[in-house]
């Protein structure tokens, strides 16, 4: 298939001039994303990308393919109707931090536990972009924004813990300029049968700029990022000063030093069937100083998707009572004739 | 003992009884033993909105009214000729609408007097008078069905549950209704609890024998079948019947039927009739909001699926936005709104025409959408497919506006001919609609026709179309984001020419005479009681004149000429006054309402003497004026 | 204080008939909830009960303090604004299975990351009550219903999951039919700081009769219910027949025979400051039988509230620039005087 | 070099420039300046909704217009009589809203050819002819500025940046505008930069010097300060003056403000400055969506406060059904909508008054709400107070309508005397309000004040008024659930008739001749140009009237009266005709529209002309019926 396509990255750009801020992350998060939509092998006419409002909502316009730009925090509703009716496209949400979290939160969570075919994209920059930059439900406790000059007052939400929660079949994780690390990640959800969450940490270097410069950072970032991949056991650290993730007795994880952690690090399961690990690695990271974070794929679990269930519900009422007759049902079973 | 059989053209029956007591059972019954009888009929069943309110309550009675008669009738009838009170608290809540000289069947077991006290009756009603001038039938309903339940291998609680098809049983025989459906019925309904079923039809039985014998009932009644044109016919609830519509608009169309609903009464039946109908390709999806579920939809339209939603009014309040998003992107869509009593929570089980206001503006910014409404129970069939129709051809949301009466009503359904119904054209952009200067061919998603101003719709999975829409204003033609004032003007006014520009049929006024002086009207489902007040009016040598819209956006292009044809324009509505509002700011008639907001449909009474007394008032001014 | 008001349950009831159908647990929890309200020392007039829509919304018409009967699925949004504004008062939110998990499912999420001052009672009954009996957010996959006569296609929620892993302080779970189980949960979430989130299973014995019946049936109920109690191990069974719960090299919980388990029984701990346990514990039942199902306080831990911290904002600005006059915030600085 | 200085009564500037040239900073700073000098003055902004849309292209130009006058005025003004253009893309999407002889000054800077292809200019504007008949500056603001700051210890980046503050130094010469309060300015907002501080002073006095030294300008200009009425003032935005009214209101009333609030543009603004004023006793809750928003509102209204929520036209299409519960529990809250361009996401960062049929029927069900509506930016004061003394004197719901162009325009405010506010009296219940029959008392929460129709509001934490409300229909007086058909008509009609009866001012006609034939009826925004316009043609002699409503719903009692005393009903609106439509089926009046849709104010000559056309096709028809 993808040699017969034949695709490359500028068959996915548009005549649309991109109209993020010079410098925003969103940019480096296109260029991956349209870098790695040829290795898919899919038609440009059967992918959809659909967004809600914000920044990152405006992605679809450039993306040559079909795609709607639609309602703020409504996508992934809206691409579930366009999912569950034809299983037969590839279907992307693309969404911000306040989009899927505050007023698309409810969506999102039924999303994950119907596990529709989607592959969400969550622009994560722990600020309101396009409204000029309020705090969102991603931002540090604390945090000073146009709409909390006092600083704000409630815990933010992990998105990772949050999916993990909803029943969530693969949650992953990334960060805008890492697009080798993207890639990967946009790889193993878009091989994922269900609905796969993918937070990737967004820099917005107008509102809140910096907010992942320690795990970007090429001197620090090493310090503060836990790369998993599955089956290997999760460390992470600078060259000189390595730590391994391992459990404590009171049931929590915690990162030692690798040499004192032995044997006891633990071994990463992406495809364990119970969530709990994948919970448990989520809560590493300080909500306030993000570390230390990890990233790659937390879960990825296989269950029948919704769209392929509601597709096997129709074609078993066709088998079993035939492909329904207009007439046979107007008519019923209880008439009577006038002649 | 030979009983006396007497004519009758019509009757109207009301069993009122418990939450518990299996009213709304008996009522569909009995309707369908008159259905398959032949008579014409129309029901009206009235339940409170607990699903079990406590026994023996006011709150608690649940009711069901029917009229059938020997020739064609428009509405469930004002006031019962036949009242059957299941307990105190039934006959409390109901005697009052049973006119003098009415037959009353009690359950005079129930008439304890712990259950007396419990709805605020001092004395017993049955022994004081208060039934004087009623025809009193008084029956141990509830003993006689356990005596005759004592043999069947079954709990008290289950003979006791028995006395509704009892009660059946005797006002079958009492009106010569055929018992061989219900028998069946019975007996598929218990398959799985046979002696149940036994019991039930025992019962049933028992009832009917009881009026063949007993010397209380000395006069039966027959209301010979009503001729109606050749045809087959079924008796339909305007839940279905819109159900129905739905997927027959799917055949008509070739589009795979997608319902995306919350649940919610009076709306949540269209659901589960749609999800009994997978191999129609019917696919419904039970949303976790209302918002998700005109999402779901709206995205299936998007790849090429009829979109539906269904709701009723908070579930419309909450759908604003995303019917403005549908608006934006021009994309087809049906909105179901069941109307019922608000406002809020309001009376979710009561029927009200409140939500045209909301239907029409109920989103930010100009945002305009065609609206239909069915006028009677088995028309929400035709209604759907006209929505279907305007959806699909002009590529736009459109609003199905029904009610709790139609959505539970009944009435005979002549089944239609599958080979008449329209035929609905979904024209999926196939190609390139766009030569540029240099000779290249591009799709522009918002190039229009320019006969119905409908914008491509190409859907994906088309190769060569790929297209970006939104909410964003558009630019004309291209689609592409546009801040330009101009356009935007342009834009909003293309819009609302769509709209406007929709082609539907003329409105057609029944004025027999052709002389009337006063037109009546309508929408929706006052249609029966204004038609049935109007013929009243008529049989009494007066003339009135009749129509009744079924598109209220856009209306009738003959509507304004109509409108002066009379001297006076009188709108009913079960609201303060909604289609009177658009009538007087789109034609400066000075059109008087008559509303009610009382969760029940209009009496044909009633609305009679309103029709009666503005002819005389304006008779009054005429020779007032004529005078001067 | 409780001496001083002298209440007792019969201050509690109202004059209005309750309404629901005969048998339905809600009259159980009614019954425990007016029971257990003298013992709290508060006036009523300090108490509110704020429900959405549903049968189980009813719920405030028949308690003799304040409330609110408000639409479906809004009521945590509601009783959040009434007690961030009025941090004096007892705030008690009732809802359904229906009305807090899928309608309101982003409020009550949002709800318990802000950790406002709020107890919510959850009836669960695994179907929608007042509409008749669809499938609800906490049906059992292929659940047939009224709405899925073939049955329904979407994983269910795991209400105590998905409070974790959207931050909750304080998750505990119970049962209409045991009172005092129901009591000792009710006064723990009484005494908790911040929003309280109790699970309730709830028999509607019209729609989905014997949902819990395992869970309640005298003879059966002790092989399926764990009983949690802080500090104590955590085990279960009939009294032939005990398990204990013991964390499985692959990080999992499982049941295993106590003799087996020993010492490697886990001891619960409701105020871990990492929420790992009380996940893995909501993770033991198994979705369609509900078995092992913990029953008790998952979670309680102390994080300051939001109604508070919002008062202390307040108060702070009040006491570093002085109580807000009127006339000098519409002056402002920027002015100019026509004389 | 003596300049030559040329007195002046009016000037429109208009800046434009980058969305990151920081034109509406400039825009912001000349108008500070031209308040304090003492002009009368108004603004208006005009930016992209992108936060920083690509450099130097058509959409991403961001504008900036000022009108200032020595005398009274009351719009932004139509065409500019200066545009400062910083680049090519911003010359080219303003110059045509220039008159010939207009002056442009331009940034020859950034005329390079790759600049000027990207906005699609052929050839060179400055070269080739397209600026003949301006008076056009050419001044090399970059190089110029960059120059200045060489000594500066700044990025080149920053330097260019300051030459935002150059040329309204310039423009501040060139008017005369006071400098000392914009030096304030610049240094506290770099109070941490303290060299840019320095750096921008330096560029803002190098503007001005430049003015003064260069022959490019020989002439400066005087627009001598308005006369006002005496008093104290500021400038202030429409977003800033509803907030402070909001926190007015909080004081006269003695109720804690509590805004529940989900951010949008152009509402957010309100959010932010609310959130200042904690030592105000203000709360504010940024709120997880726009339901979550109103519903915490409402749930502080229940606890006693004075619940407030802020939104646009999308939110506003999202709380429907909350207002509707509001409507139906009867308490206090206040919903501002900032309208902006719709239908759907639309226009965001534009204004239009597309929302008024919104407000009036946004919800399921029969439920009427307050509307109220400002006229101008300082007005959002008034109008804030006014909507919060109807939601807490009658227990309901209001409306506040402002829209984009009110919330970002400024205009100079009177300082009112806080003496003078009105009083606000929520007086809660203390205590039972029904004595029964036996002599007990109650408290019954529905019983309502004969007068206002209002209920009581009693809140928690009041002994012995513990008390139960929802959104399902209540039994008159007690409050408690009932399905009566009789109380729901009655409780609908009496909500009606309670807002119906709201006690609002009559309105005034500003008719000076007394003898006008022409009313022109406007609300909200347009308050600015249709005065500005009548006054141009009464200033032709000719004669007009103007009303302004303040208050959409309920209208005014007069309303009808003045409606019939003029020969014709004109009715300007930003949307399709929504007043009209009102006005019309109220009080069937063949109001005429003139509309339109396009983001942006209406054009004071623009609406003189529609006067004026009108007034001669009326002569003519005049003539015309006299000659029959
Ligand atoms: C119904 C509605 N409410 C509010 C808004 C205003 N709004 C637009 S985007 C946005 C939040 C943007 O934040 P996020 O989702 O994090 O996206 P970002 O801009 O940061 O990429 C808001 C509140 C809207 N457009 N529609
Ligand atoms: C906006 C809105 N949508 C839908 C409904 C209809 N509705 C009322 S209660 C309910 C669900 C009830 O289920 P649950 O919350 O589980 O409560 P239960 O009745 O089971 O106690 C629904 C869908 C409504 N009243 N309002
Ligand atoms: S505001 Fe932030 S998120 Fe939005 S485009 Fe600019 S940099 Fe990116
Ligand atoms: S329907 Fe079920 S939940 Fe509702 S009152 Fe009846 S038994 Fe209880
Ligand atoms: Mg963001
Ligand atoms: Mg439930």
């Amino acid at each position: 298939m993808p040699e017969l396509l034949k695709l490359t990255t500028k068959d996915f750009k548009t005549d649309q001039e991109v109209r993020w801020c010079p410098g925003c992350g969103d940019y480096a998060v296109l260029a991956a994303v349209q870098g790695f939509m040829p290795s898919l092998g899919i038609a440009r006419e059967d992918i959809v990308f659909v967004s809600g409002i914000g920044c990152s909502s405006r992605f679809p316009y450039y993306m040559n393919t079909y795609g709607m730009h639609s309602i703020h925090g409504r996508a992934p509703a809206i691409a579930t109707g366009l999912a569950a009716s034809r299983p037969d496209l590839s279907v992307w949400v693309v969404t911000g931090d306040g989009d899927a979290l505050s007023i698309g939160g409810n969506h999102l969570i039924h999303a994950l536990r119907r596990n529709v075919n989607l592959k969400i994209l969550l622009f994560n920059n722990r600020i309101y972009g396009l409204t000029k930059g309020q705090y969102s439900p991603t931002s540090e406790q604390g945090k000073i924004t146009k709409s909390t000059p006092y600083g704000s007052l409630d815990a933010p939400f992990n998105p990772v813990s949050l999916a993990l929660g909803a029943e969530a079949t693969f949650v992953a994780r990334s960060i805008d300029s890492d697009r080798k690390h993207l890639t990967s990640v946009l790889q193993a959800a878009a091989e994922h049968q269900g609905t796969a969450l993918i937070e990737i940490y967004q820099n917005c270097n107008i509102f809140n700029d910096g907010a992942f410069e320690k795990l970007k950072d090429n001197g620090v970032r090493d310090r503060h990022l836990i790369r998993l991949e599955h089956g290997q056991p999760i460390s992470f650290g600078a060259e000189d000063e390595r730590y391994g993730i391992v459990r404590m007795p009171d049931a929590t994880l915690k990162a030692v030093p690798l040499e004192q952690a032995g044997d006891s690090v633990l071994i990463h399961d992406a495809h364990a069937p119970e969530p709990d690990l994948a919970f448990a690695l989520s809560r590493l990271p300080d909500p306030a100083t993000l570390s230390p974070t990890p990233i790659g794929v937390f879960r990825d679990v296989t269950r029948p998707t919704y769209d392929r269930l509601m597709a096997d519900q129709l074609d078993d009422a066709a088998r079993k009572l035939g492909s329904g007759k207009l007439a046979e049902l107007l008519t019923g079973s209880d008439t009577w004739t006038i002649s | 003992m030979t009983k006396q059989v007497e004519k009758v053209d019509r009757v109207i029956i009301r069993f009122a009884g418990d939450s518990g007591d299996g009213m709304q059972l008996t009522g569909d019954r009995f309707t369908s033993e008159t259905a398959a009888f032949g008579n014409d009929l129309s029901t009206l069943p009235d339940f409170p909105a607990e699903i079990r309110a406590p026994a023996g309550t006011l709150p608690g009675v649940s009711a069901f009214q029917l009229h059938f008669a020997d020739h064609d009738i428009l509405t469930p009838g004002d006031a019962p000729d036949v009242l059957v009170a299941m307990n105190p608290a039934a006959l409390k809540a109901n005697l009052k609408d049973v006119p003098r000289g009415g037959t009353v069947i009690v359950n005079t077991d129930e008439f304890t007097p712990r259950a007396l006290t419990k709805v605020g009756y001092a004395a017993d009603p049955l022994e004081d008078g208060s039934l004087d001038g009623y025809k009193v039938h008084r029956v141990a309903l509830t003993t006689q069905t356990v005596k005759v339940l004592e043999g069947f291998d079954i709990s008290r609680k289950d003979a006791e549950r028995a006395k509704n098809m009892y009660s059946l049983g005797l006002l079958s025989w009492l009106y010569h209704r055929p018992t061989d459906a219900t028998v069946a019925f019975l007996e598929k309904k218990f398959a799985k609890k046979p002696t149940i079923a036994a019991a039930n039809v025992a019962a049933f039985r028992a009832g009917w024998n009881y009026g063949e014998t007993t010397e209380d009932f000395v006069v039966s009644y027959e209301v010979a079948p009503a001729p109606m044109p050749k045809g087959t016919y079924r008796n339909i609830h305007g839940n279905l019947a819109l159900a129905y519509g739905l997927i027959a608009a799917g055949h008509q169309s070739g589009l795979p039927l997608f319902l995306g609903a919350y649940p919610i009464t009076p709306a949540s039946d269209i659901l589960h009739e749609l999800s009994k109908h997978k191999n129609h390709g019917v696919r419904t999806f039970q949303a976790e909001d209302e918002i998700a579920g005109i999402g779901a939809a709206l995205g299936a339209s998007f790849g090429g699926a009829l979109g539906v939603t269904t709701t009723s009014g908070p579930g419309i309040a909450l759908k604003g936005e995303t019917i403005g998003l549908a608006v934006s992107l021009e994309l087809p869509l049906v909105i179901c709104d069941i109307q019922r009593g608000g406002p809020s929570t309001g009376l979710p089980t009561k029927t009200e025409q409140s939500d045209l206001l909301l239907a029409m503006f109920g989103r930010n910014g100009e945002a305009p959408v065609p609206i239909v409404a069915p006028r009677s129970p088995a028309d929400c069939f035709d209604a759907a497919l006209e929505a279907v129709r305007i959806a699909v051809t002009y590529r736009t949301p459109v609003f199905l506006l029904s009610d709790g009466y139609l959505a539970n009503g009944s009435e005979p359904w002549h089944i239609p001919d599958v080979a008449d119904l329209p035929e609905i054209a979904p024209n999926f952009a196939a190609g390139p609609n766009k030569v540029l200067e240099d000779g290249s061919e591009e799709f522009w998603p918002f190039l229009r026709d320019p006969e119905t101003l409908a914008r491509p719709w190409a859907i994906p999975g088309t190769a060569g179309l790929e297209h970006r829409i939104g909410g964003i204003e558009k630019q004309d033609g291209t689609g592409n984001i546009s801040y330009d004032p101009a356009n935007h003007d342009l834009m909003v006014r293309t819009r609302a020419a769509k709209v406007a520009g929709i082609d539907i049929p003329d409105l057609e006024v029944d004025d027999p005479s052709g002389e009337a002086k006063i037109l009546v009207l309508g929408w929706g489902s006052t249609y029966g009681p204004i038609q049935a007040a109007c013929r009243q009016v008529r049989r009494g040598g007066q003339r009135v004149a009749h129509a009744h819209l079924r598109h209220l956006n856009p209306f009738p292009a003959n509507l304004g000429r109509i409108l002066k044809e009379y001297d006076r324009v009188l709108i009913p509505e079960m609201n303060l006054g909604q289609l009177s509002m658009l009538i007087r700011a789109r034609y400066l008639v000075d059109a008087v309402g008559y509303n009610q907001v009382r969760g029940l449909p209009f009496k044909a009474a009633e609305l009679a003497e309103v029709i009666k007394n503005l002819i005389a008032s304006d008779a009054v001014g005429d020779s007032a004026r004529a005078g001067v």
